[in-house]
């Protein structure tokens, strides 16, 4: 194998022992900071073999010189609109374009101030809708399965299926729709517990499995904030 | 007159890829290179009346190409296969050998007294072939299928590296198997 | 269109294909020569059922007979690859040449 | 009964581009009604408007690009896509009657493979390579199960051939005793135009997969194959498994159009109700449950036609 001219300056893949047993050649993929429906700033650096990851790092770019203020804990924006967003993210990954839509729209919604006994009705279509469908458990059992240690924050144990019928479940439950924004937040942890889980994963169920967790970047900035 | 001209097409267009397989720097143009000269091929099947079985080579050939480009960029990984590139051993007598090969079978083509006939050509060719596959060479497609089984249970014997030990456990009392990725019937 | 014309042709596939075959250090690459080799009896069958006997099906039978050759010598050639790949980490002959005298 | 005609060649292409506009249109509606879009009138222009966006639109240009086959792979897929059809008779007349219409059908849909492979491939990016791999890997799942049904519909008429087939419906359509048969092809029409929920080629998780790097005119080669290759696997249904152009009062190639227009029209719904259907998890539904059905299905079929 004479001449080893890069093919446009890209470095030849290096190999490394994979999953399968085969020697295979590794390419390095980052994720992020800026794709459609991803936590902005969020950068994962995949080592790829095939389609598998191999190895993942996080990183979030941009802690430090926020303001501390982040979007989703601005007075007027109920925890309901933050499910919402999140369901919307989850769905239109896993593709179903529809229900996403829907979701996005009454997020609009809420987020406008569209008065609690108006929303309920259609909220709870959509959530009956999204239960309802057999294929979405069948696509996403399984699928970012977390840790199960009592550190794991309660609002994002199990797998994405799980969470995303927990935030269906809480929207249809009307003690939801007043409940202020949360502070606690599981970003810092899903962030720390993020690589582990993604290890081993395809690249495509990546993007699910970080969607599945509701990263939301701006809180770690409040975090940063608050711990100095 | 038409059938002459496509013909001598398909024939050089067969012939030019064929040689481009091992001239391109990429796997990818190598196969799809293959692939072309496959399909001018079967082209001069299909002018020779044999509907079926030039399609069903278009079909196969495809299918078969397309399975290998991923075997081949998975042991011969190339960034976007624009690297130049040359594994050959022996190529002068390589080429030699073949140059020789086409001048012997050239010259015996040309000297040879082929036999003619002038039976007329079965209505549809295909039924004949189904009724000969079915009838007189029903042996034959036995052992084909036959050996298209046991190549499928040879090839997975020797691709895998993970038996049933692994995937049910030492005592097979698994319930589900252990795999790397779960499957879709949900055992 | 005549009978040598299109023996020529299957001539000149094979021949190609024999130079592939010989001359190429990858196992995947060779397999493609062989390919090409059986590609030039498919025209060959065609050849001979239309122009020497096509009230009998020999010439069809021979060209099923070559896609299934070819099918199974590319689906064992890839699992001997990947068996080969997975012990010793080589794809090409010269390196696996164990069995040399 | 079906006689070919020449001029055919010409008239093909553009009954099957008012399909594919249409049914992207309707597509595009469905989308916007989801969305709660007020005028759903002019979101059936969408695509037209996209279309024109794309042909102005400056190709984007990728790193070391296997430029040749890229390019190529769009007009592959829309040139197979259209002789898919050549063998699909509208009405009475069809453009190729061959003895082997079927195989050659199919044949035309395999092509697809290799055009997405390609478009996937020669982007060099890695996004657009999972797309192109998962398309293979979709395709060695429903292959199959579809190759047994195409094979189910002409043992039920004891010919490959697209006119004999139509013919053997006169009494009873395969539809209604080859109802396994038909879903399954339905089914492995969506996953052949990797439309609907088979659509994990171009799926977002992968950031649009296949399509991530398409751009200008390239895109829009590219999606009007794809759309136009849906519309060839829903006509050949027709003839297949509907009856082909029999129906009362109107005329045989009004009820081919009529009926092929409600199946695009069911696919299309139906493909945007359901989630993206990852292919790990269907390949082993393939082998486990729809070749064993189709398997069954033929096997009852034959026994029918003995």
């Amino acid at each position: 194998m004479d001449g080893m001219q890069l093919a446009g300056g890209v470095p030849m893949a290096g190999r490394a022992d994979d999953r399968d047993g085969l020697t295979l050649d590794q390419l390095h993929v980052p994720l992020g900071p800026l794709l459609p429906l991803w936590p902005p700033g969020l950068v994962v650096r995949t080592k790829l073999q095939g389609d598998v990851i191999q190895q993942a790092a996080v990183e979030v770019l941009g802690i430090g010189d926020a303001r501390g203020d982040a979007f989703w804990l601005r007075p007027g924006r109920p925890l309901k609109a933050r499910w919402l967003d999140a369901s919307a993210a989850l769905l239109a990954i896993a593709g179903w374009a529809d229900a996403a839509a829907v979701a996005r729209r009454l997020r609009d919604q809420v987020l406008t101030g569209t008065p609690q006994a108006e929303i309920a009705g259609p909220i709870r279509r959509w959530g009956r809708q999204v239960r309802r469908s057999r294929t979405l458990p069948w696509l996403l059992t399984g699928v970012g399965q977390v840790p199960d240690k009592p550190s794991t924050p309660r609002a994002l144990a199990g797998d994405a299926l799980t969470r995303l019928y927990r935030w269906v479940d809480s929207l249809a439950d009307p003690k939801t729709s007043v409940a202020p924004p949360d502070v606690a937040d599981g970003t810092p942890w899903a962030v720390d517990v993020l690589p582990s889980v993604l290890e081993g994963c395809e690249l495509a169920t990546a993007r699910l499995i970080v969607a599945s967790l509701d990263l939301d970047t701006d809180m770690l900035t409040v975090c940063e904030a608050h711990h100095g | 007159m038409w059938r002459e001209i496509v013909f001598w097409l398909c024939a050089a267009g067969s012939v030019i890829t064929g040689v481009a397989v091992f001239r391109v720097d990429s796997m990818a143009r190598a196969t799809f290179a293959l692939l072309a000269s496959f399909l001018f091929a079967a082209g001069t099947v299909l002018l020779v009346d044999l509907t079926y079985l030039g399609v069903l080579v278009i079909l196969m050939m495809i299918m078969e190409m397309v399975i290998m480009v991923v075997f081949m960029l998975m042991y011969m990984m190339n960034p976007a296969g624009l690297m130049p590139m040359t594994m050959v051993h022996n190529q002068k007598g390589s080429l030699a050998i073949a140059i020789g090969t086409f001048a012997v079978l050239a010259t015996g083509i040309y000297l040879i007294d082929w036999p003619t006939s002038s039976a007329p050509q079965p209505e549809d060719p295909t039924m004949a072939l189904g009724e000969a596959l079915m009838g007189p060479k029903m042996l034959m497609m036995i052992v084909l299928g036959l050996a298209l089984f046991a190549t499928i249970v040879a090839t997975v014997v020797l691709a895998t590296h993970r038996g049933r030990y692994d995937r049910y456990g030492d005592r097979l009392d698994r319930d589900r198997p252990d795999d790397p990725v779960r499957g879709g019937v949900g055992r | 269109m005549s009978l040598q014309e299109y023996l020529l042709l299957a001539a000149a596939l094979f021949s190609v294909g024999l130079y592939g075959a010989l001359s190429q250090q990858s196992i995947v690459m060779i397999m493609m020569g062989l390919e090409l080799m059986i590609n030039a009896v498919i025209v060959g069958g065609a050849a001979f059922w239309y122009f020497t006997a096509p009230d009998r099906p020999d010439g069809q039978v021979v060209i099923v007979l070559a896609i299934t050759a070819m099918a199974i010598e590319m689906a064992a050639g890839f699992a001997v690859t990947t068996a080969v790949f997975r012990a010793r980490d080589v794809d090409m002959t010269d390196m696996a040449a164990d069995l040399k005298g | 009964m079906v006689e070919t005609t020449a001029w055919g060649v010409l008239l093909l292409p553009v009954i099957l581009g008012l399909f594919a506009v249409g049914a992207a249109a309707f597509d595009a509606t469905l989308a916007a009604r989801a969305a709660g879009v007020a005028a759903p009138r002019s979101a059936a222009l969408a695509p037209l408007r996209s279309a024109a966006g794309l042909l102005v639109q400056q190709r984007r240009r990728t790193l070391a690009a296997d430029t040749l086959l890229w390019r190529a792979a769009g007009m592959v897929l829309l040139v197979a896509a259209v002789l898919a059809s050549l063998v699909t008779p509208l009405g009475q007349w069809a453009v190729g009657d061959l003895s082997a219409g079927v195989v050659w059908f199919n044949a035309m849909e395999i092509v697809a493979w290799a055009a997405v492979w390609l478009a996937g491939w020669g982007a060099n990016s890695a996004f657009g390579l999972v797309g192109g791999y998962r398309f293979v890997a979709q395709g060695l799942a429903y292959e199959l199960p579809h190759m047994f049904v195409l094979t189910t519909a002409a043992l039920g008429a004891g010919s490959l051939r697209v006119a004999d087939i139509v013919a053997a419906q006169q009494d009873l359509w395969f539809v209604v005793w080859m109802p396994v048969a038909f879903a399954v092809y339905l089914l492995s029409v969506l996953a052949m135009a990797f439309a609907g929920p088979f659509n994990h080629a171009v799926s977002s998780d992968v950031a649009g997969g296949v399509l991530a790097e398409l751009s200008g005119v390239d895109r829009l080669v590219f999606v009007a194959g794809r759309w136009v290759l849906l519309v060839s696997g829903a006509a050949m249904a027709v003839p297949l498994f509907l009856g082909g152009g029999s129906g009362p009062l109107l005329p045989d190639w009004l009820w081919t159009l009529v009926k092929t227009a409600l199946v695009l029209a069911a696919l299309v719904w139906a493909g945007r109700r359901v989630p993206t259907i990852r292919m790990e998890r269907f390949e082993e539904i393939s082998w486990m449950v729809l070749i064993p059905a189709t398997l069954l299905q033929a096997l009852f079929v034959s026994l029918v036609v003995i």
